[in-house]
């Protein structure tokens, strides 16, 4: 009975796989990628699409939508749920490492205030550098273990961190380097295309349907969804980071999800922040 | 006493302001204390009520009439059934205790609150529903139990994929 | 350890308003984890907060008051300066207890 | 007109995959479905594209073959086969597809 149920899923997304693909027009020439030109395309569409938001309250996520759930949050917020995160993070941020050295030393302006700088490109790496990956290599160079991506220790330092940039807008730039560009078009190709046995993009769900509910959740529009980052989820019961908002939003679409910091989610945080430029960072946040 | 208009007050409450407003109200009678509500003890045996009846009477000894005095403030869905802000505040004077009851969930009684004399008879907390259900505010005044309801929606949390 | 009280009590006139957060799992022992397990019971009873050495406000509660719980009241008759002492104990009998000023 | 032939061609794999064999199936039934099943999965792993529920059969084809039911464990292999080559074909057709929900 069970096979009956698989078989027919099997099926469905299929059948919906050959519908997209024989309705999809004629490939074009491949334009050259103008990130500059896309985050407006992006921000004009949001803002077209909602236009009783103001700009800046995207990143209040679902709640810049929902007038009821609005309500609720606010109540939260008089004392939000990320409060003992937030203050971990601060007194882990002072904590020395073994050697003496601190996070202060492995950042511009000694941590504070830099948020909205990353994710950035590392020239000589020639990869994407995110807060979360910079954190974890700033302990591992003070011979430090690092930290699990997802939650607890990571989510309290960046809930600091985001919240020493609070109001900053994000500043994402992207070198005149074609790794950079590349990284970008990677993260944006990610960002849209469809995966997991339910067939769904990341834009599905985060363009095409923000504030719609499904099943018990609002989606929050993909402008300023990183902006809050990181938050505490009611349903999670707890604190989350950017890598777990990735990894969870591939396995709730039935996807493996990848690795934490994988190349793939990297330059999907790239392209999610710089397409986001110019909104204020509003994390640490509480989401539903 | 005139109506008073709930929610501008409110606002004015959450800014922490205003509550003067109210401070005239609460305190009249003697608030003949009832034994549950002045008393220190852990009221373990209502906790473990199933109904919100049951519970009401383990907690108090009998039951409530509705009263148009007290504001409970619920959401109408609630984001997550784990996490459900919901407030309560009463005209009432004399008030002695405030309690929380949700109906549906496996024990009904949530919280109860001891409101001493001098203490406003305001209450805001966040609680866990089960599912849908009413939620029932109860408020002890002058040796008399007054509720008030609401219904409040909450929509299956979480898809567990 | 830090405390697992934060509170926030504001004056203003004769009125304090009184906000806390505390952080305790509040397990239901409704709730399994991913072993299949019954997570058991493990909530805060009673929580108390005592101005001048007599209760302003005594909260109890069962295991359906949520994770890391908020309650929010407002006293009479205190000043800016002045202690709250704040004190929880749960079903386990464990406990916590802080002294917050007035501000 | 090449993707259509593919799913065509997919489906007639997935249509055995349901129908009871004909014989009980031996561990060697087993063995031979879910290295085919595995194989397209580790396919799927390379193009980054693994789906859970292909996972979740193939876990359950271990299972019952681990409890003797190699009947309901080639099922289960057989569906964790046809999962994995579905997913294989949407990480192929998207390749390209993606570009039609970009916001221009």
């Amino acid at each position: 009975m069970r096979a009956c149920a698989l078989f027919s899923s099997v099926l469905t997304a299929l059948g919906f796989a050959v519908f997209v693909a024989t309705a999809l027009p004629p490939a074009r020439a491949a334009d050259a990628p103008d990130p500059a030109a896309d985050a407006k395309a992006f921000r004009d569409y949001f803002v077209k699409k909602f236009p009783k938001v103001k700009l800046d309250d995207f990143v209040n996520g679902p709640y810049s939508m929902n007038e009821d759930m609005r309500k609720q949050w606010e109540e939260k917020e008089q004392f939000p749920p990320y409060e003992f995160a937030l203050e971990a993070g601060k007194e882990m941020f002072a904590t020395p490492f073994k050697n003496g050295k601190s996070y202060a030393d492995c950042f511009a302006n000694g941590g504070i205030g830099v948020r909205q700088n990353y994710p950035m490109f590392d020239e000589k790496e020639g990869k994407v550098v995110t807060l979360e990956l910079a954190l974890n290599r700033c302990r591992e160079a003070n011979g430090e273990k690092p930290y699990s991506y997802v939650k607890d220790e990571m989510a309290s330092l960046t809930a600091y961190m985001a919240f020493t940039s609070r109001g900053k807008p994000f500043d994402i730039k992207i070198p005149a380097d074609p790794r950079a560009l590349e990284a970008y078009q990677e993260g944006k190709r990610y960002f849209y295309t469809r995966r997991g046995q339910l067939n769904f993009s990341c834009a599905t769900c985060h363009v095409q349907s923000p504030g719609e509910r499904i099943r018990a959740e609002t989606l929050a529009p993909a402008l300023g969804i990183l902006n809050a980052m990181p938050i505490y989820r009611s349903e999670w019961s707890g604190m989350g980071t950017i890598s777990r908002r990735f990894t969870t939003c591939n396995s709730q679409i039935r996807g493996v999800p990848l690795e934490p910091q994988s190349d793939e989610y990297r330059n999907l945080e790239y392209y999610l922040s710089y397409v986001s430029n110019g909104l204020p960072i509003s994390g640490p946040g509480a989401r539903p | 006493m005139a109506p008073l208009d709930f929610s501008p007050l409110r606002r004015l409450i959450l800014k922490g302001a205003g509550l003067a407003a109210l401070t005239g109200l609460g305190q009249i009678g003697l608030g003949l204390p009832a034994a549950q509500a002045a008393s220190d003890k852990y009221p373990e045996d209502a906790f473990k009520q199933k109904s919100d009846a049951d519970a009401i009477k383990a907690l108090y000894g009998r039951s409530a009439d509705a009263s148009e005095q007290i504001k409970l403030d619920a959401p109408e869905i609630a984001e997550n059934g784990g996490v459900v802000p919901i407030a309560v505040i009463t005209t009432l004077p004399g008030v002695t205790s405030i309690s929380f009851l949700v109906s549906e969930n496996p024990n009904a009684l949530a919280a109860s609150y001891v409101i001493p004399e001098g203490t406003v008879p305001s209450v805001a907390n966040r609680l866990k529903m089960a599912k849908t259900s009413n939620v029932i505010a109860i408020v002890e005044a002058n040796g008399k139990l007054y509720s008030a309801t609401r219904e409040v929606k909450v929509t299956v949390g979480g898809c567990g994929g | 350890m830090a405390s697992t009280i934060r509170v926030r009590a504001i004056n203003s006139g004769d009125i304090t308003e009184v906000q806390a957060l505390i952080q305790h799992p509040m397990d239901s022992g409704y709730v399994k984890d991913a072993q299949g397990q019954t997570i058991p019971a493990h909530f805060i009873q009673q929580l108390t907060f005592e101005y001048d050495g007599k209760a302003v406000f005594v909260a109890d509660w069962g295991p359906a008051v949520s994770k890391d719980p908020y309650v929010k009241f407002a006293f009479k008759g205190a000043k800016k300066g002045d202690d709250l002492k704040v004190s929880w104990v749960d079903n386990k009998g464990a406990s916590d207890a802080t002294t917050a000023k007035i501000q | 007109m090449s993707r259509t032939i593919g799913a065509i061609a997919l489906a007639a794999v997935l249509l055995p995959a349901t129908l009871i064999p004909a014989r009980a199936a031996s561990d060697a039934d087993f063995k031979t479905a879910y290295a085919a099943a595995d194989a397209a999965e580790k396919q799927a792993g390379a193009l980054r594209n693994q789906w859970t529920t292909t996972e979740a059969a193939l876990a359950a084809a271990r299972k019952a073959a681990e409890a003797g039911d190699f009947d309901q464990a080639v099922a289960q292999a057989r569906e964790a086969d046809a999962l994995a080559k579905a997913s294989i074909f949407q990480a192929t057709s998207e390749k390209e597809a993606w570009k039609a929900l970009e916001i221009k």
